[in-house]
């Protein structure tokens, strides 16, 4: 996937995944403070407009960049710091890419996955985002293709998700529940699970990447 | 939702500006956009700058608190959002007057990634910084996560004392110093009767049915420890009492400050039957109250409810509580 | 009904036993029954004394400007009640240093019908007394009816000025005369958002329906002048703004004080969002606001809204507002 | 009536007039704050209590002045202090007397109204408690014998409430509602009608004079 191809796939995945902003803000209201709707909705749109104003043969590494600086101020939050610096963290393993493959996506989310565990002093099983990211980053590095390697990583951030539900929180807002966090889903989780999704949904059925590109 | 603002995306904004308009000889911003306030002196050549941030919506706090020996200088965000690394890094600037500046404010995640992307940020420009995190919320972790709690309405003791001690020329380390010793022993705990609704999208922050209460509510409207039936203020007062004398491991010759905070919609009068009740627990276990403090000091928009803060004292940390201090909100 | 609190019958007195306990070294109390709060060093010899007085539930109004050029003493009646008269006598009889002392209080019936048959009891003990009542409502009397109008929030500005005149020395006609001066240029006008709710009764004191508002509300929910769709920020202040300036005559060169004051529940954001207006409506009509304060000054328990006074400011009556000052809730 | 009799109808009237409570609160809600209410019901029961602890052959002065300290005391407001003032007022035109007829009963009323509005600075017509006493005290002062007085009284009362709804209240409270106090009923003329109908039913037909009398 090249520059605008990759450009317009990210905006169109986002501009399908503040569709979920009211469950994540539902959801982060059980869980911690009811932001995480607004985090996602201000970030999309924050990035869509930069990606707008990026040029079209911006290299994939620039285009990471672009999303990371404009998600990290559009609603500085929890989220908003550490997917930003995750995007950051990912970059610098495309340095020297112009087509991004399924693989490359995989290697993106790993460094990302563990930029995150980095800085948030996370380990698996905390009950993250984290959770949802590294299985997924799996998935895509050992996918045949990119649009099996997306259902994999939609499979994998699912159960994720859903795996994690029944424990306790140990990180962020979520952990001050205590016991109490034990049955409640985690919202960056299932963010990152919703991105993945909306990428699918807007990218796979309404354009195929044949179209984008005759189009650009 | 019947607020008395205008456009709610300015509702930050504007209550900056008439911050700034009540109040030009004490605060002053070097930021274009406003979102930082700064003592109207800073920066204080030689002293040792403190900055604090947060989200707003919870006046006095954060903004409430800069002034001569309290904070220097504050970041500001959106309603109960953190303030962007860029915001955080640009307040250190305005108040470094060559002696480093400490960041102080409380651990949310969201500003704690903000504040310590600010402090790399700082240090390209040669700027020493430290940091220490307020998190006296007894209700957010136990004991033995102590270090995992979110910060409350327990901070101002540490501004207070750290401002106190930047005043009288203490150094980065030991103005960082005092701030993480007055943290260490200081416990909070609150109850929610009420949400609170943010401006910007007209929604209660969360549900809480009549005749109930939240124990343990966090500054943003986070769930507690336990929801229950609304008890009387003795009631209350007694258990938030023993949790925090626990804490503290408080016994008969203790001196401890009182904290006793609205939380917002609270009446100050159901402040002073709360404090009432506090002040005789005390008594009956020995412990004596050499400071009291009485009213909204750290708040979370319209939310009906309180909190009550202790600080276990000895002389030093009673001496900075009582050091001459002046901000908007808060005089000694 | 949400309150803080313990049995509603002894809510005022357990309120006044908090206030006491928390502020030992600024107030005491000469009455069995602890209706009556004086400033600590009362009676101070041959100074005037400034006895106020009214029901509970409106603090830090009456109660927290009783100190040193301030009040001297306060006579507390329950929640929106008024003292009786034998609590407002007691309050002249404890405060009096010789020079007689001042009455200065809301005008409501039934406050003034108990201060005046203490005014005959003072007199049976040889206390001279005179009277001077806060009429600053511009909603609820037309100009032409302006010495019935009730008093509110702007009281706080006769209280600063006659306090300081007693502090120097001044004699009870002069105390007397700078309080009556300092209320005829005092205008206020509110508006409610919300009933408060009593805790005797757990009845709220109006209906407001969702979306509207009243304007010119008095500090125990009388209703306005008028009740309307709830407007903006800024046509709140503008509104406000306009009857003020043209009740006072305000003209470009004029001097103010301005009070923005919340109700009780209303977030202290929501008062600078007020400010700012204010501040611009002034400027632009080229008036001076040569001191500000913005917070809860006098309030109607749990009640959401706000009100604004303005003071017409001579270099005396400014003079009088910057003297020195302070009270458990009030400091200059 | 003599002095028994005079405190046990009092506080029979008194004990009828508090069910009235919370339509005298509601009146005052529209008209004022609400508070009346409490004023009458504390006020009735604060009297009954001073009554009970008064001697059985206290004169009618004193029975008047025992009433007006206790109600003034009770829940110190507009209408306990205008009212206690009244009946300290109404006592001393009693001073010589051991047996009160409705003659009697009609003076002190009539001295009763004009301290009210002495120290209220009201008239008649400025819509308050004042336009209902001043005919009660005319009907009872004219009145034949104390039953059909008592009938006249609470006649020519209803009619001032009545008469005065249409009207702008021009004291206290109520007159700070200016235009919007014009069709809204007088708490205070109100009060006081509750009270003489009060009288009448606890002492007309639950207990006729000749039984408590007999009792006492
Ligand atoms: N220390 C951490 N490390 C990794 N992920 C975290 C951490 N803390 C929180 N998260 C993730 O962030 C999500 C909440 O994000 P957000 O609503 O922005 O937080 P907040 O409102 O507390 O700032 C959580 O559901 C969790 O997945
Ligand atoms: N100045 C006055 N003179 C005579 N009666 C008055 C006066 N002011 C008020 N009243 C009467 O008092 C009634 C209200 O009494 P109350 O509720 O005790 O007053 P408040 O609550 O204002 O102290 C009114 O309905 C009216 O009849
Ligand atoms: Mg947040
Ligand atoms: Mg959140
Ligand atoms: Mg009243
Ligand atoms: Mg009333």
């Amino acid at each position: 996937m090249r520059s605008v191809q990759l450009q317009e796939s990210i905006s169109r995945a986002l501009g399908e995944l503040v569709g979920y902003a009211d469950e994540l803000r539902d959801l982060d209201q059980a869980l911690g403070d009811g932001d995480l709707g607004i985090t996602v909705s201000l970030g999309a749109k924050a990035v869509i407009e930069a990606l707008e104003a990026l040029s079209d043969d911006a290299s994939p590494t620039e285009i990471a960049r672009t999303c990371a600086k404009a998600f990290a101020n559009a609603n500085p939050s929890t989220m908003a710091a550490l997917v930003a610096g995750g995007l950051l963290a990912g970059s610098r393993g495309w340095a020297t890419l112009d087509d991004v493959s399924v693989a490359d996506a995989g290697a993106f989310a790993r460094l990302a996955g563990e930029n995150i565990a980095n800085r948030g002093k996370t380990q698996l099983g905390d009950k993250t985002i984290l959770d949802a990211i590294m299985p997924a980053a799996e998935a895509l590095e050992a996918a045949a293709d990119a649009s099996s390697g997306l259902d994999e990583a939609i499979g994998a951030a699912r159960r994720a998700v859903e795996d994690t539900t029944p424990l306790q929180s140990r990180r962020g807002r979520a952990s001050w529940l205590q016991e109490r966090s034990i049955g409640l889903q985690d919202p960056g989780a299932t963010a990152f699970l919703r991105f993945l999704e909306s990428w699918r949904a807007a990218n796979d059925a309404s354009a195929p990447a044949d179209t984008v590109t005759a189009r650009s | 939702m019947k607020k008395i603002i205008n456009d709610p995306d300015r509702f930050v904004d504007e209550m900056i500006e008439g911050i700034l308009k009540a109040h030009p000889t004490l605060v002053k911003t070097p930021a274009d956009d406003l979102r930082i306030l700064v003592r109207a002196d800073a920066p204080v050549a030689g002293h040792v700058g403190i900055v604090t941030g947060g989200g707003s919506g919870h006046l006095p706090l954060f903004k409430g608190y800069v002034g001569t020996g309290l904070c220097s200088g504050v970041a500001i965000g959106n309603v109960f959002s953190s303030p962007s690394s860029q915001q955080c890094f640009e307040a250190a600037k305005a108040v470094d007057g060559g002696a480093g500046v400490l960041f102080l404010y409380g651990n949310y995640g969201g500003d704690v990634f903000n504040f310590d992307l600010a402090t790399d940020l700082a240090e390209l420009e040669g700027i020493e910084t430290r940091t220490v995190l307020g998190r006296d919320d007894v209700a957010s972790q136990p004991k033995d996560r102590k270090a995992d709690r979110r910060g409350v309405a327990g901070i101002i003791f540490a501004y207070k004392a750290a401002g106190a001690a930047a005043e009288r020329g203490d150094d980065l380390d030991q103005v960082a110093a005092v701030a993480e010793d007055v943290i260490e022993h200081t416990a909070t705990m609150g109850i929610g009767l009420s949400p609170t609704i943010l401006p910007t999208t007209g929604h209660p922050s969360f549900e809480l049915p009549d005749g109930e209460m939240e124990i343990g509510i966090g500054i943003h409207g986070e769930p507690g420890i336990h929801r229950g039936p609304l008890e009387s203020a003795d009631q209350i007062a007694d258990r938030i009492i023993t949790a925090l004398v626990a804490d503290l491991d408080l016994t008969s010759g203790s001196r401890v400050a009182v904290l006793v905070n609205g939380l917002g919609a609270t009446p100050l009068e159901e402040l002073y039957v709360l404090f009432r009740r506090v002040h005789t627990l005390l008594a009956e276990r020995g412990i004596t109250i050499a400071k009291s403090y009485v009213g909204e000091y750290a708040t979370s928009l319209e939310m009906a409810g309180a909190s009550i803060s202790l600080l276990e004292l000895n002389d030093e940390r009673l001496a900075l509580l009582e050091a001459p201090a002046k901000s908007p909100f808060f005089e000694e």
